[in-house]
C-alpha cells in the first residue's frame, strides 16, 4: 500500500538522533570547523559509543519494528532505510563530524563483508579507512596503479593514495592495488594494511574547503608488507571477459550501496540549511504556509519553496533506493539517481541559504556559510554528479560504457 | 502495523485498475490524441467510453448507487497519471464529472449528493465541471472576484469564471465565489438555474481537444440548497487539485520519457546514435530522474490526504515541482527532437503545449 | 572607447521598425497564425516591398551614418549590427511573419554572393529557399545523401530535403547535394534550382508548432536537371585532406554570418514577450523599478527581473558578435555563444511570461501563448542548443572535432 | 559622432594602465592571494604598493593635488575586473579607500573632498571605508535601520554597520543613516569622532584576507560638516556600488576560468582528457558564454555611468548576473576538479567561498 511516511520505529530513531545532533553534535560544529584537526575530536569518540550503544540497544527492544529480519513480509522498512535516514539526522547535526565518526565509513563495510572472526580478532578494534583514489585517477577506479606482487607469503604493495577519509586517524586502511596493471578492472583487489606497518606513510592531511573536522589523508605504499590473508575476497583474477566484467562489477556494488547513504548526507545537511534559514526569516515574520498562488508570494518565500521542492524530490529519491535494497529490488540506477539528484540539490541548497540570509548568511555567525563549505563535497566523493549521471544513462538508454563514455 | 511502513508498492485492486486504465490508454485514448487536438474536439464516443469504465461510480456510497469504495485520492492519483499518459485533454475531460463528485463526497451535504450522484451515474456519460478559475493575469482563488450575496433563502452570484470544462453543456458546475469575506461553493444546476448565466468558448495554447469556456454569472440567483455546507474549506480543495495537476503532468511526463528513449537510440548523427553523446544522454536522465521525484512527491501528498493527515505541504511542493519539471520535460522533448519536435507529425509540440497548463490544471481537476 | 548603446542611425531604424512592426505585423499575427497558410500572406508582399524601399532610402540618406563603407574608421557599426538590430524589431512584431517575409533567408544571401549578373538576369527576381536538412540528418550537414551527378551539360540531382523554410512558396531553391558521397564533407556543393524545373517536387508543407505564418517544405528531387552554370561557387572537389577541411569550413562559414542574425529573432521575441507581461502586469500594479534589493521584491518581480537579466545579457552577446564581424574580427565562437543563449533564453523567457500571466498567458487572448511556441525553433534551427555549445567548446578548449563529439 | 558608436574597445590610456595593472596582479597579487587566504591577513607591505601605483590619485582634481582625471567608471570596472582576477580580498582593501573618493567627487562638497583627499592621497596607503551593510538576515540600505538626528548643529548617529573595511585602522568612514525618512550620508573621521565609537571584528565564510569589522554607533556627534551634500542619492550610490560588484564578479570568475581550462585539458580519466566528455566540455563553455554576457551587462552599466545616463537598469541586471553566475562559476570550477577542487592546494575552493560575497559587495566598493 502506497505511503511515504516513515515507520514508527524510524521516526523514533529520528527523534532520539535530532536530539543526539542537536545536544551532542551542533555545540562542535564551529570549534572543529576552526581547529581543522588533525586528530579525532576528543568528544567524538564518547559520542560514537553512545551512538554505538543507542544502536545495539534499539536492535535488542525494537527488532519487532524492523521488519528486515521477518519471514518474508510482504514490504521490508530494514537496515538501508535506516542507514539513510540516520545518517541524514546526524548531518543535520553536522556533516563534517558525522563523517568524522570513526568506524562509519566504507572500510569497515568491506572487512565487515569478507573477513574472518579470526581475522577481525587479529586486527583488533575495527576503524578502517578506505584508500581508493590515486593523483592519476578520480572517478575512474580502474585506472589505479598502486600495485600488490606476491613474495613468498606476504604481499608487496607499492603505490600512493589520496583523498583517504579517516586516512591519518584510523586504524586500519583497506587498499585498493592491482595484480597486474595489464588487466584492467579484474586484477584490482583490496587489502588491509594495519596502521603502523612499515613501508605504509600518511604523508600529508589536507587542507579543505568543508568538512573539516573530518581528516582526509595522503598515503604512500613503498614496499609495504602484509600477509596474504590480508586480501579481502577472492584472490583470483578472473580469467575471461566476462568473469572480469564480473569482478569488477562486484567491486562497484559496494558503491551501489552507500550511494544512497551519501546521498542521505545531502538530505540531513540541506535540512539545516533550510531549518536555519526559515527559523532566521520568521523572526522577521517570514512563514511558509504552503497555501499561497505564485503571485501572492514575496520572492523569498517563492525561492524558500523552490528549496523546499528540491529537497524534498531529493529526500524521496533517497529513500526510494534505500527502500529498494531493502526489499531486494535491483536498485543500481536509483542509487545513482539520488546521489545525483541529492548531491546537486544540497549544494544549490546552501548556497541559496546563504544568499537569502544576506550579511547573517555569509558570515560565520551562523551555520549556514559552513554548510555551503560543507555541502560541496557531497556531489563529488563516491562518485561525481556526471559519474552518477552516466551509471544512470546507461542503465536507461540501455548502453554500455564504450557506447556511452 | 504493517500499514505504517514505508511503501511504494500499489495494492492489487490498484495494479488491477492500473492494467485496465493502460489497455484503455493504448487502445483508445493515445490513437486518437493527435486527431482530436488537430479538430480541437474530443473523439466521437470518447466520454461514452469513459462512462463505460465506471470511474465516477467507484468512489460513490452504495445506498447513493455506487461502488461504495469512498475517497480515495491514492488510487485517483494512478488513475490520473495513467490517463494523462494517453492524453493530457481527453483525460481532463473524463475526469472533470469525478472531480465534482469527488468534491461533494468531501464538502457535500447527503441531498446534495443524491441529486448530483444519481444523474452523473445514470445511463451515460454526464459532463459536470469546476469553475474555480477566473480569467486575467493576476487571481486568486483564495480571493476570488466572484461574489456570492445573500438574499432570501438563497444567494445571488456575480462575476465570471474560465476555464470552464464543457461551459453549456456541464449539468453540473461547481463555482466559487467571496461570501462575507471567506470562499463559499456552490453547486450550480444547469437545468435550473439559467436566468444570467451565459458562456463564450476559450482558446488556449494546449488543452484543444478539451471544450474550455468562459462563464458569465450576471446575478444568478441560487436556493440556499446550492451552497456546500459549511464543512467546506477552500485550502483543502486547492489540494487535492494541486495532487490532481501533478499526477496529470506525471502522465503526461511518462509519456514524453517512453517517446524519447528509443529514439535518441536509433537516431543516428555523426555516425552514431545521438544517445551515445553525454549533453543528449544526460537530458534523458534528468528526465527520469525528476520524473521519479514528481510521482514521489505527490504520491506522498496523495497518501497524506488518503490517511486523513495534513497534505498541505506535500501537495503545495507537488504541484511546484511538477509544474517545473513538467515544463523542462516537455520543451526537452522537442529539443531531443530537434526540427521533428517542432512538427505536428510526432506528439512533442502538443506535450509541449499541454505541460503549459500545469500550474492550471489544480482549478479542472480534483483528486 | 566603451560604449554599448547603439548608434544613432541603427536607433532611428529601431524607431521605425518597431512602428512598422507594430502597425504592419502585430494585427496579423493571430490571423496567420490561426490560418496557417500554405500560400505567403497577401499583405506581407507589400509589407516586404515597403521594408525595402525604406532600406534603399535609408542607406542613400543615412551612408555617412553607417559608417562600413568610410575609409577605415577606427570602429565599424556597419551591415552586421544593423542586421540583427532590424530582425529582432521585426521579431517584436511577429517571428513568424519575419520568417515568412520573402527573400530575407540564406538562400538568397549564397546565390548573392556568387551569382554572376547574367545569372541573376537569366533567374529572375530572387526568392530562394535554402534546402539543405535531409530525413537522415539534422544538425549533421557532413551525412548529406542527395547527389548531384554531371550528365553532359547538366546536373542531375537526385535526394529528398525536409525542413525547408520558404520550400512551398519561394522562386528557386538552393540544395546542398554531394557530387561523390564517398568524400564526404568536400564533395558537398550548392545548386541553384529554379520553381517548375521538371523532378523537382515539393512533396509535404508542414504542420508546426510554431512559425505557422511560415512554410517549412518537404522537397524530393527526382532526376532533376539544371544547367552546370547552376552549381554555386567552385565546382572542383578539394584534394587534399587540408583543402577539403577548408572547403567545407567556407560553406559552414555562411552559418558563422547568420547565427547573430538568428540569435537576433530570439532577441526581438523574448523582447515581445516581456514587453507583453510588464504592461499586463503594470495594469495590476506591478512596475519594475530596477532598484529594490531581493528582499524587498514580490516572486513576480524578482522573476521578471530574472528573465530581464537573461534577455539582455543575450542581447548583447549579439551585439558583440555583430560588432565583431563588422570589423573584421573573427567571431565564430561569439556567433555560436550568441546564438547558444539566446536560443535557450528566448524559451525560457516566452515560457516563463506565459506562466508568470496565468490563465491569460496560456489564453490565445493575448500573444504570449503564440511566443512561446513560435520561440522554441529557435533554439534548434541553423544549429541546436547543442551544436552550438560543441562549437564553442572546441574554440575554448581548442579541441578538434575528433577530439570532442 | 564616433563616439555614438557601439564599441566593445578599451581607450589607448586604459589599455595601458591595464598592462600596468595586469602585471601588478600577475607579480604581486595572484601569488601571495592564498597564503593571505590561510592567514586571514592581507600581505605585508601590499597596500603600500597598491598605494604606489596610484589608483586613488587619478580622479582626483588638479587643484586637490589629484591628476585630474575625473570621475570615470569605465577605467574603474577594468581596474576592478583585472584587481579581482588577482584576488578579490585584496582587490576589495586596495579599493575601499578609491571607493571613498568616489563617492566624495560624486556627492561630497569643495571642504569634504579637500580634507579626505589631503589624507588619501599623502605619503602612505591610509585606509577608508564604506559603512553601507547593517548586520542580519533581511535589511535594506534605501531604509537603514541605522539612524541620524539633528542635534543642534550636528547629527546624532545610532546603529550598527556591518562589513566595514579595516575597521577601526579606517581614518574615514562614509556612513549611510536613516533621517527625516530619507537616507542621509555621513563622512566618519575617526580622528575626531571617537566617542561612542566601537569595532568588532567579523568573520566570514571568504573575503578572509580582508579586515571586516562590525561597527557600532552609540551616541555618535557629528558635526553638520560631516553630512554629504544634499545631492547624495541612495539609489545612485547602490548603482555604483551594483557596478563595482559585478565588475569584481567578472575579475574573479576570469580566474577561475584560465585556471580551469588547461586542467581540464590535461586531467586523464577513462584513457582520455576530461574535457573529451560533453558534459565537462559544456560546464566550460556555459562558463565562458556567462563569463561574456557579465562583462557585456556590467560595461554598458559603467558606460551608461560615465556618460551621465541613467544606468537603475543596467547596473541592476549586471549585479544579477554576477551574483547568479558568479557563484555557479565558482562552485562549477571546484566540480570541474572534483576532489582536488575541494582541498585548499588549489585556489578553486577559495574562488568559491569569495563568489558567494558577489551579492554583498556593493556595500564595500563603489565604481
Amino acid at each position: 500500500m502506497i505511503n511515504l511516511e516513515l515507520p514508527k520505529h524510524l521516526q523514533d530513531l529520528q527523534t532520539l538522533l535530532r536530539q543526539f545532533s542537536n545536544d551532542g553534535l551542533r555545540p562542535l560544529s564551529r570549534k572543529y570547523d576552526d581547529l581543522e584537526p588533525k586528530e579525532l575530536p576528543e568528544e567524538l569518540g564518547p559520542l560514537s559509543e553512545l551512538l554505538a550503544a543507542g544502536r545495539k540497544q534499539r536492535s535488542a527492544n525494537n527488532s519487532a519494528a524492523d521488519n528486515t529480519d521477518a519471514e518474508s513480509p510482504a514490504v521490508r522498512n530494514g537496515t538501508n532505510l535506516g542507514t539513510v535516514v540516520g545518517a541524514a539526522e546526524l548531518c543535520w547535526g553536522d556533516p563534517a563530524l558525522f563523517l568524522a565518526m570513526p568506524a562509519i565509513g566504507l572500510g569497515n563495510a568491506a572487512v565487515e563483508a569478507v573477513a574472518t572472526p579470526e581475522q577481525k580478532q587479529q586486527w583488533g578494534e575495527l576503524y578502517a579507512a578506505m584508500a581508493i583514489t590515486e593523483p592519476g585517477c578520480g572517478s575512474d577506479s580502474a585506472a589505479i596503479r598502486t600495485t600488490a606482487t606476491l613474495d613468498g607469503d606476504e604481499w608487496v604493495i607499492n603505490g600512493e593514495k589520496i583523498f583517504v577519509t579517516d586516512g591519518y586517524r584510523c586504524k586500519q586502511v583497506v587498499v585498493w592495488a592491482s595484480l597486474d596493471t595489464e588487466l584492467g578492472k579484474a586484477a584490482i583487489k583490496s587489502f588491509l594494511v594495519p596502521k603502523g606497518t612499515p613501508g605504509m606513510t600518511v604523508t600529508r592531511v589536507e587542507h579543505k574547503l568543508g568538512m573539516r573536522a573530518s581528516d582526509t589523508a595522503q598515503i604512500v605504499f613503498d614496499n609495504c608488507r602484509v600477509p596474504r590473508a590480508n586480501l579481502l575476497g577472492d584472490p583470483e583474477i578472473a580469467k575471461t571477459a566476462e568473469a572480469r566484467k564480473k569482478a569488477f562489477g562486484g567491486v562497484m556494488q559496494t558503491f551501489d550501496n552507500t550511494r544512497p547513504a551519501v546521498a542521505a548526507q545531502g538530505i540531513g545537511t540541506a535540512r539545516a540549511a533550510l531549518d536555519i534559514t526559515e527559523a532566521l526569516l520568521r523572526e522577521r515574520g517570514v512563514e511558509l504556509a504552503y497555501n499561497r498562488e505564485y503571485a501572492q508570494l514575496s520572492a523569498l518565500e517563492n525561492d524558500l519553496y523552490d528549496l523546499e521542492t528540491e529537497y524534498e524530490g531529493a529526500r524521496l529519491l533517497v529513500l526510494k533506493a534505500a527502500w529498494m535494497a531493502d526489499n531486494r529490488l535491483p536498485n543500481s540506477k536509483n542509487a545513482s539517481m539520488c546521489k545525483a539528484k541529492a548531491g546537486r540539490m544540497v549544494n544549490t541548497v546552501t548556497l541559496k541559504c546563504v544568499e537569502i540570509c544576506g550579511q547573517l548568511g555569509y558570515s560565520k555567525t551562523e551555520l549556514l556559510e559552513k554548510l555551503a563549505r560543507d555541502s560541496k563535497i557531497i556531489d563529488i566523493y563516491e562518485g561525481t554528479q556526471q559519474i552518477q549521471q552516466l551509471i544512470v544513462a546507461r542503465q536507461v538508454l540501455g548502453k554500455s560504457s564504450s557506447e556511452l563514455k | 502495523m504493517s500499514a505504517a511502513l514505508f511503501d511504494l508498492t500499489p495494492t492489487e485492486d490498484q495494479q488491477m485498475t492500473q492494467d485496465m486504465v493502460r489497455r484503455f490508454v493504448a487502445d483508445v485514448m493515445a490513437p486518437q490524441a493527435r486527431a482530436a487536438d488537430e479538430a480541437a474536439a474530443l473523439p466521437a464516443g470518447f466520454l461514452d467510453q469513459v462512462f463505460e469504465l465506471g470511474f465516477s461510480f467507484m468512489p460513490v456510497p452504495e445506498d447513493l448507487g455506487g461502488a461504495g469504495e469512498g475517497r480515495r485520492p491514492v488510487s485517483n492519483v494512478l488513475l490520473m497519471e495513467n490517463l494523462a499518459a494517453g492524453d493530457l485533454s481527453m483525460a481532463v475531460a473524463a475526469l472533470a464529472p469525478l472531480s465534482v463528485i469527488n468534491c461533494l463526497l468531501d464538502y457535500g451535504n447527503r441531498a446534495q449528493q443524491e441529486r448530483v450522484f444519481r444523474v452523473l451515474n445514470g445511463s451515460a456519460f454526464v459532463p459536470a465541471a469546476l469553475a474555480l478559475h477566473e480569467p486575467g493575469v493576476i487571481t486568486d482563488p483564495r480571493a476570488p472576484a466572484t461574489t456570492a450575496t445573500k438574499a432570501g433563502d438563497g444567494y445571488v452570484l456575480q462575476g465570471t469564471k474560465s476555464m470552464v470544462a464543457f461551459g453549456p453543456d456541464a449539468r453540473f458546475i461547481l463555482v466559487t465565489a467571496l461570501l462575507d469575506d471567506g470562499v463559499a461553493a456552490f453547486l450550480l444546476d444547469t437545468d435550473n438555474e439559467t436566468e444570467g448565466l451565459s458562456f463564450q468558448p476559450e482558446q488556449y495554447m494546449g488543452l484543444r481537444s478539451l471544450p474550455l469556456f468562459q462563464m458569465t454569472l450576471d446575478k444568478v440567483l441560487l436556493p440556499a440548497t446550492a451552497r456546500l455546507d459549511e464543512g467546506f474549506c477552500i485550502d483543502g480543495l486547492l489540494q487535492r487539485g494541486r495532487i490532481a495537476a501533478a499526477a496529470l503532468a506525471t502522465g503526461t511526463c511518462q509519456a514524453v520519457l517512453d517517446y524519447v528513449v528509443p529514439y535518441v537510440n536509433e537516431r543516428v548523427a555523426f555516425g552514431e546514435p545521438i544517445s551515445n553523446r553525454q549533453a543528449v544522454a544526460f537530458m534523458v536522465v534528468d528526465m527520469a530522474t525528476e520524473l521519479e521525484a514528481m510521482q514521489l512527491l505527490n504520491w506522498r501528498a496523495a497518501a497524506q490526504l488518503e490517511q486523513g493527515a495534513d497534505c498541505a505541504r506535500a501537495a503545495y511542493l507537488a504541484q511546484r515541482h511538477a509544474s517545473k519539471y513538467g515544463m523542462k520535460i516537455g520543451t526537452d522533448g522537442v529539443q531531443l527532437f530537434g526540427g521533428h519536435g517542432f512538427i505536428r507529425e510526432h506528439p512533442l509540440e502538443m506535450w509541449y503545449r499541454n505541460l503549459r497548463a500545469v500550474p492550471l490544471l489544480g482549478g479542472l481537476v480534483l483528486a
